[in-house]
């Protein structure tokens, strides 16, 4: 397989360059230390945090709360790039696409640890989140959208992309890691029809994963946006303001991201400068988008605003959050005009834009901590006290420990596989796909087992079979409801890997004849050939 | 086995009759067997392990009827027990004096009964440490003493100290010192023996503080007075309070001149801000005004105030121009008070201690009653001025004196006077609910000036400083929830109350009510002392001390109410004067006065300890557990809200915090009371400052001192 | 589970309609479920007036809540800043205007019949009653604070750490009233042991809870000295508190954010 | 006496997921203690049911009183097992009788070791079960009237919320939380 490719686009685990070295240890390290200090959290309390009572001039949500988010919104960019490069067959993307799923996948598993840190009974918090949440409270769609369907249509959107390779490195990879690559490529078998089917798959999975993520955005936004007691946040602008910001931050991440993976895994070839470049242009619109929504806003807050909005809005640009707004501001505006302004001249630096990108997730943070600390530390309708919010070691250790696993997810795993997928032939997606009911009905019934699971979970978790009890009736229904999310993206994975009949009569349109190797790579076809009558006569 | 029927016996009456036999006791012991609730949930969810609880898991529940001790108002309780345990204090509705109400002091009383820093047990100090000691050698060990300073035939240079404590424990030490022949017998009851009580005295000849009409009255003005929150009968004023503005068909008006901004200039329906000490100027004035008003009629009963006549003469002198310039209240405001306190009779003008801790104190008294008498407030009614009802119990008959103790007596005694400590210490000195290491001025003095006396004994539950750094002996007594007591509440009906404290509880600790040592002690000196205090229990005294009761009363649990008014007197005696507050140091020098007030946790001194009461805020608006002291921001040039500040006198200097605060007089500082242990349990301990340090023998506030940044 | 919030049950209408599918298999639970709920005798919404012109603030009420709640006691030092447990402390009010009268008040919970907290806590674990009281089960709480965020009063404290009851400190603990760990959010209870202590009292005598015996309830109206609170149904016209209610000083904080607290204040009455 | 000595085991299956989820604290139900518990007195509970006083037979509720309309059943303080037992009330006198009146003589008090006992986030009435909702004390604490030892393990059926919620439901009992969680 992929002989026909040139030898430099063969997937290939390559030589990392030493600085991998270090960032791992350095990213150890960071992953230590956050352990360290999240025991030192559950030894003491959530006293070990700068976090209090709001009211009581505290923020009872802080840096657990700002990282989470932001985690969240750098997994913007990972699904969205894949799915904008699938949709509109953007090639350019194509290089770039594997690694945004990937740090898609890793930024939401690191930003549902945020969640757990934050909680003040994270074992609790694991147990009950799936058996009783609630869709009224907008954490639901936190603990189901994002966790259940978000990371795992991305998930699905991963591994059936990778497969392809899998499926070659599952020959040419390290004979250790062969039966992970076996099983990543399982059933996979390098036809045109696989290909094919992928590209549809693919397709319809990203005309699903780009609503779905604009409503987990916004959800995120709307666990601020629609709290009408505190001022700041009570705004219908946090719901799209959060899905941009997450992509300012999503798009910096990756172009920083796919920089230092060119150089650590010298794949300077392999993901060419244009992708980059691309990137940086949607980089510079969304900052000019947020930075609009950062007019407004201000305007809304400062223009007869009702007093305690006037109140934060003068805190936050003069007062003691002065620095961190103006930090934004600069931030967000260099990470607008860098790229705007290579835009321009048609240029493209690498360094400048990785600046740029950089920029981008620092105000990010900073803009996050915006929103989230002074409408508690300083919004009170009434004349509550007021006080600061200042994080501890602790806190900040957490955080750096989260952030430490994520490079050291990506870095690892980029140890593991390729992660610039190996690019399929225009020619091969198009093949003429073999009418397969059994294939179409079990995906169909998968598809609908799921959307019965979903409505079933959805309306138990609005309590409307509890009668007037308080619990839903069916316990776990909002796990019920997330594995049906699970699921209805898993059909695509039935799709693709259900068994393919091989009827001798069946006419392939193959471009090219298939060679012995092919059904070698294919595994399950390996695995039953020692009782399949039909293989045995086939080989 | 066939058990036999029991004869007969209703089992539901007996069952019935012997709960209350029930005692608590202490907890049994589990050996080698781990409960099954040890950890029913795996999460601390639940009730924590409660000693006592699942040693007898009767769940038996009572409530006694029992009286406040927390400060001397005596308000009537009803305390919650279960199992043995106190577990909440309720107001009584039966008594006239809460009504069921109850203060955070008297709530915060489980607090201090169940305080983990308690004695809990008789101390010695050996070699500079208090070590447990047995309650026998203990008490030989005062009893030796005191056989020896008789023996000697100096009885005087025993001192003997009571502080606010009001009730029988205190009569029975007065007996003692009385019997034993000291003279020194130091007498901490506010009430009894404070500026206001000595003027009342002379007034209307009854040692203690008078009772105020609040229950008719139209219209009060409060000179200075802290009203809600240190005096005496803050639960009913308060209840008063209300009463009077929602509760009666009238509405009272309640005008506070103070100084500063505290809950009674809140509460007041017009708050002036009265230059500190000046309220004797304030109320001539307005007397002044008054009388103006009715130039022909002769106002004021002659029968009862003797000499009113001559009022005119003395108060004309106070011009609204002049009282404007030394209160600096504006001249439109003082007539239209005037006008008020005349139009809306009956109306009165309230002073208390706090009203007169100045240098001018008496002064500021006489003149507030001169003005009451213009008002024609004294036995008013609906709601004027009257002097205390007399005690309801009989005088004690004398104790028999032998040649020693008239001989002692004879000589002159102490009256808790720092220099006069220094320079004769006792022999032997008895504190009991006193803590002059502490809460007298200059406590640094006095611990050497205690630690020069050879004996000295504190009766004190708590670690307090005199028990840490100065006693030798500590008889730690019972909290008063868990002892008997009979005792008169500071007056505030016109009706004798008397209240009986119960044990609610067993006692927690190896701790013994003071009254029990006192007459153990008298049993262990022998003699004429002993002969003195005759009974052998505490509980005995009381009950023979109840024996004499006017029988003319209401009994209720808990409380004992008189049947009649106090009669009016003869006459009452006003001597109006004023003289200006006077104020120590150099005024270049230390530009600012300091003015000290009793927040409302403070409870005479006891609430440091309880952090309920420590954490309620000092004044109005604070935030919980702050400490500050507050100073206009004309005064304190330089210094941020907020900052830690050194204020010094000529005397000493403090740390503590400040808060810039618009509603304070310019020129002054004010400091709450009651920070700045540094014993006294985990939460008395280094929480503010101890504003005695600043202060010199004499009045509360008559010190001046500065303002420094960031520190001494 | 309260049926009587007519926003919700109108979304779930709604949601309902649209989710189709599930619905069939899964009615048959639901007819069940309808059965066995029993109607209440009648609707009551436990509520409370404080008036403020009696009110002095002289704070018996937020110690006496302490007292009987086993509200623990967290240090003075500056990492316990923030960190009070408050189910009931004196708000305290600067003038908007210059010259204008600053106001003290007592603060609960304020029980919004349209709760902030109720809506956003994502396990259910603060809920209305059927008496209209906010409540919070401990024992369910996550300790995610949401519920301390979206509250516009501020009247929700969470644990930072495990409460501690020094050595004898522990025997004052109300056996009626579950002690709480660190990491749960608590809050006032309207004193609700003791509503249900009346409650049962008043079902084991066969009659119905009287507004006299209710009156000064919960432990902050039984301290009282001024007798400015006063407890009661609010859905009973001839009560106590209903009749204070309809005092035309009354006001209730920040009922433009629509809240419609339970806890209704007269408004101080100076010259 | 034939019955089994042993308590029934308050072991149960547990509820389903909410059961566990909930998980309202198997109080005591999931350890069998190592020991049996050191009670002051091996108290017969099978030989007093069949007592016979005047105003009828001695019930659970005589010693227990709080059981019929109280919240907590209560176990007996020595008084009252004294106000039986103040006289002789055996042919010969039992040894446990001597040892109540020894405790009775050395004031010291009867310190039960509770053995049933609800976590503590859960508010449990005996008066609304038994004065209320009329059920016998046997329902939940099964055939103590059997025993002739002090009970070792807690007496009770109830595991699980899901086991209270059952019940409540059937029963048409309220399901509020605070019905019965404090």
């Amino acid at each position: 397989m992929h002989a026909e490719l040139r030898p430099e686009l063969r997937p290939e685990l390559r030589r990392v360059s030493p600085i991998w070295y270090l960032m791992v240890l350095v990213a150890a390290i960071a992953v230590g230390v956050g352990l360290y200090c999240y025991s030192v959290q559950l030894a003491r309390g959530d006293i070990a945090t700068g976090l209090r009572n709001p009211g009581n001039g505290g923020a009872a949500w802080g840096f657990y709360i700002v990282f989470y988010v932001y985690f969240v919104g750098v997994s913007f960019a990972g699904i969205t790039v894949a799915s904008l490069a699938r949709v509109f067959h953007i090639d350019t993307l194509k290089p770039v696409t594997r690694l945004a799923e990937l740090l898609t996948i890793v930024a939401l598993g690191v930003g549902a640890m945020m969640v757990l840190a934050d909680l003040g009974r994270p074992l609790d918090g694991l147990l009950k989140l799936p058996a009783l949440a609630r869709p009224s409270s907008p954490f639901y769609g936190t603990f189901t959208l994002v966790v259940s369907g978000y990371l795992f249509s991305s998930l699905v959107f991963f591994v059936l992309a990778g497969r392809y390779d899998a499926a070659a490195m599952a020959q040419t990879g390290p004979p250790l890691l062969r039966p992970l690559y076996r099983l990543w490529g399982a059933g996979f078998r390098d036809d045109d029809v696989a290909h094919t089917r992928h590209w549809r798959s693919s397709f319809v999975l990203a005309m699903t994963i780009m609503p779905l993520l604009i409503v987990a955005h916004s959800t995120l936004g709307f666990i601020f946006g629609i709290q009408a007691g505190r001022p700041g946040w009570f705004s219908a602008l946090q719901a799209p303001a959060f899905v941009v910001m997450a992509g300012v931050s999503g798009t910096g991440a990756l172009i920083v991201l796919a920089a230092i993976v060119r150089r650590l895994f010298r794949l300077e070839d392999r993901i060419p400068i244009a992708a980059l470049r691309w990137l940086g242009n949607f980089l510079w619109v969304l900052a000019a988008v947020y930075l609009y929504f950062m007019i407004v806003e201000e305007l809304t807050s400062t223009y007869a605003a009702p007093r305690a909005d006037r109140r934060i809005a003068h805190e936050v640009v003069g007062g003691s959050f002065a620095i961190s707004f103006w930090l934004t501001v600069g931030s967000l505006g260099l990470a607008f005009l860098i790229p705007f302004v290579m835009y321009l001249r048609r240029l493209t630096s690498v360094a400048w834009l990785v600046v740029a990108a950089l920029l981008a997730n620092v105000a990010a943070v900073l803009k996050r901590l915006l929103i989230v600390v002074p409408s508690q530390t300083h919004g009170g309708h009434l004349q509550l006290r007021e006080g600061l919010y200042t994080p501890t070691w602790v806190e900040i250790g957490v955080v750096l420990g989260a952030a430490g696993l994520l490079v050291l997810g990506i870095l690892l795993f980029g140890r593991i596989f390729p992660l610039v997928p190996t690019p399929v032939p225009e020619a091969r997606r198009h093949a003429a796909v073999p009418r397969e009911p059994l294939r179409v009905l079990a995906t169909v019934t998968c598809a609908l087992i799921a959307a019965g699971l979903i409505a079933f979970g959805l309306s138990d978790s609005f309590r409307m079979w509890s009668g007037d009890e308080l619990d839903p009736r069916v316990p776990f229904s909002p796990a019920i409801f997330a594995t049906g999310v699970i699921l209805l993206f898993s059909s695509a994975i039935v799709y693709e890997t259900f068994p393919a009949r091989r009827r001798r009569a069946t006419p392939r349109r193959v471009i090219r004849p298939p060679r012995a190797r092919i059904h070698r790579v294919d595994v399950r076809a390996q695995l039953r050939s020692s009782r399949d009558p039909r293989v045995r006569r086939k080989s | 086995m066939k058990p036999p029927r029991p004869r007969s016996m209703s089992r539901r009456a007996a069952v019935a009759g012997l709960t209350g036999a029930a005692g608590a006791g202490v907890v049994g012991c589990r050996r080698g067997w781990t409960p099954p609730e040890a950890d029913p949930t795996g999460r601390a969810l639940a009730k924590p392990h409660v000693a006592g609880a699942e040693a007898y898991a009767t769940h038996e529940e009572r409530w006694f009827h029992s009286a406040c001790g927390q400060c001397p108002a005596g308000c009537g309780i009803r305390v919650r027990v279960i199992e043995g345990r106190a577990v909440r204090i309720e107001g009584d509705r039966d008594n006239p004096l809460n009504r069921g109400g109850i203060g955070a002091r008297g709530l915060a009383a489980l607090q201090g009964l169940y305080d983990a820093d308690r004695l809990t047990g008789p101390r010695r100090r050996a070699g500079g440490r208090l070590v447990p000691v047995s309650w026998d050698e203990a008490l030989d060990e005062v009893a030796a003493a005191l056989t020896a300073l008789r023996a000697a035939g100096t009885p005087e240079r025993l001192l003997v100290w009571c502080g606010h404590e009001r009730g029988l424990t205190h009569e029975l030490f007065a007996r003692l010192a009385r019997a034993f022949g000291t003279p020194s017998f130091v007498d901490g009851r506010p009430a009894h023996s404070g500026t206001l009580a000595r003027v009342m005295e002379e007034t209307l000849g009854v040692a203690e503080l008078p009772v105020w009409g609040w229950e008719g009255a139209a219209q009060v003005l409060s000179l200075e007075a802290g009203l809600l929150e240190g005096s005496c009968q803050a639960v009913y004023f308060t209840r008063m309070a209300a009463q009077r503005r929602r509760g009666a068909r009238t509405r009272a008006h309640l005008v506070h001149a103070g100084p500063a901004f505290d809950l009674s200039a809140y509460n007041a329906d017009q708050w002036l801000r009265i230059a500190p000490g000046t309220s004797g100027a304030l109320a001539l004035g307005l007397a002044r005004l008054i009388l103006e008003r009715h130039p022909e009629r002769r106002e004021l009963p002659e029968t009862l105030v003797a000499g009113a006549g001559a009022l005119r003469e003395v108060v004309a002198a106070y011009t609204p121009a002049r009282v404007t310039a030394l209160t600096g209240i504006n001249a439109r405001d003082l007539v239209r008070l005037a006008e008020e306190l005349d139009d809306h009779r009956p109306s009165f003008a309230y002073v208390d201690e706090q009203s007169l801790a100045f240098s001018n104190g008496a002064d500021t008294a006489r003149a507030a009653m001169a003005l009451n008498a213009v008002l024609g407030a004294f036995w008013a009614e609906a709601g004027g001025v009257r002097a205390a009802p007399p005690s309801p119990l009989p005088p004690w008959p004398e104790p028999e004196l032998d040649a020693v103790a008239v001989a002692g007596l004879a000589r002159p005694g102490h009256d808790g006077a720092l220099a006069a400590i220094e320079a004769a210490p006792p022999a032997v000195a008895l504190f009991h609910h006193a803590n002059p290491a502490y809460a007298r001025p200059q406590p640094a003095r006095w611990r050497e000036a205690l630690a020069a006396i050879p004996l000295v004994v504190s009766f004190s539950p708590y670690r307090d400083e005199t028990v840490e750094a100065v006693a030798d002996l500590v008889l730690p007594d019972h909290t008063f929830l868990e002892r008997w007591e009979l005792a008169t509440p500071a007056p505030a009906l016109d009706r004798a109350i008397l209240t009986r404290r119960v044990p609610v509880v067993a006692p927690l600790h190896d701790t013994r009510p003071s009254g029990d040592v006192v007459l153990a002690l008298a049993r262990r000196v022998g003699g004429a002392v002993a002969t003195a205090l005759p009974w052998p229990t505490f509980r005995e005294a009381t009950e023979a001390r109840l024996a004499g009761l006017d029988e003319r009363g209401q009994a209720h649990a808990g409380f004992w109410l008189g049947a009649e008014p106090a009669p009016a007197p003869a006459r009452v005696t006003v001597r109006p004067g004023y003289e200006p507050p006077t104020w120590v140091g150099d005024p270049a020098r230390f530009p600012l006065r300091l003015l000290l007030h009793r927040p409302l946790g403070h409870a005479e001194g006891s609430g440091a300890n309880l952090p309920w009461l420590r954490m309620l805020a000092p004044m109005p608006g604070a935030a919980p557990w702050s400490f500050v002291a507050r100073v206009h921001p004309e005064s304190a040039p330089g210094v941020r809200d907020g900052a830690e500040v050194a204020l010094t006198s000529e005397l000493g200097s403090i740390r503590i915090r400040v808060r810039l605060d618009e509603r304070v007089q310019a020129g002054y500082v004010v400091v709450p009371l009651g920070g700045g242990h540094d014993a006294f349990g985990r939460w008395a301990r280094g929480f503010g400052a101890n504003a005695m340090d600043l202060i010199g023998a004499g009045p509360l506030c008559a010190t001046r001192v500065r303002i420094e940044r960031g520190g001494a | 589970m309260s049926a009587k919030d007519p926003n919700r049950r109108d979304l779930l209408r709604v949601l309902g309609a649209s989710v189709g599918a599930g619905v069939g298999a899964t009615a048959g639970l639901a007819a069940s479920a309808g059965e066995a709920a029993a109607a209440p005798a009648r609707t009551r919404r436990w509520g409370m007036v404080i008036d403020l012109d009696r009110c002095t603030l002289c704070s018996s009420c937020t110690v006496a809540c302490k007292q009987e709640n086993n509200v623990p006691v967290v240090g003075p030092d500056d990492e316990h800043v923030g960190a009070q447990i408050e189910w009931l402390s004196i708000l305290w009010q600067e003038p908007e205007q210059p010259g204008g009268l600053p106001q003290g008040m007592p603060f609960p919970c304020q029980h919004c019949a349209d709760a902030p907290c109720v809506k956003v806590c994502p396990v259910g674990a603060t809920y209305k009653n059927d008496e209209g009281i906010t409540m919070q089960i401990w024992d369910r709480c996550i300790g995610c604070r949401y519920c301390m965020v979206a509250c516009p009063y501020g009247r929700r404290s969470f644990n930072w750490e495990t409460p501690r009851w020094d050595g004898t400190q522990i025997q004052m603990l109300n056996p009626d009233v579950a002690t709480r760990t660190g990491g749960v959010v608590e809050k006032c209870t309207f004193c609700y042991q003791r509503v249900r202590r009346v409650r049962e009292r008043a079902a084991l005598e066969g009659r119905e809870i009287e507004d006299e015996e209710v009156r000064r309830l919960p432990a902050c109206a039984a301290a009282c000295p001024a007798e400015a609170i006063v407890f009661g149904d609010l859905a009973d016209p001839e009560s106590r508190v209903s009749e204070l209610a309809r005092d035309p000083r009354r006001f209730q904080l920040l009922d433009y954010l629509g809240t419609d607290p339970s806890v209704i204040y007269l408004k101080r009455d100076r010259r | 006496m034939s019955a089994s000595r042993r308590p029934v085991s308050p072991e149960r299956a547990r509820g389903r997921g909410l059961g566990l989820v909930c998980a309202f604290g198997l109080a005591g139900a999931c350890a069998t203690p190592a020991a049996a518990p050191p009670q002051p007195l091996p108290f017969d509970h099978a030989l007093h049911a069949t007592v016979e006083l005047d105003d009828g037979p001695l019930g659970c509720t005589t010693c227990h009183a709080g059981a019929e309309r109280g919240v907590r059943a209560g176990l007996p303080a020595l008084s009252t097992c004294l106000s039986c037992h103040m006289r002789p009330q055996g042919d010969p006198p039992s040894s446990e009788e001597a040892r109540v009146r020894e405790l009775a003589a050395s004031g010291v008090p009867l310190r039960w070791i509770q053995v049933t006992r609800n976590p503590g986030h859960v508010y449990f009435s005996h008066g609304a079960h038994v004065a209320r909702a009329g059920m016998a004390c046997a329902e939940c604490h099964g055939e103590v009237t059997t025993w002739t030892e002090p009970p070792t393990v807690p007496l009770r059926h109830l595991t699980s919320m899901d086991a209270c919620l059952a019940c409540h439901r059937a029963r048409g009992a309220p399901t509020d939380c605070v019905t019965c969680h404090q």
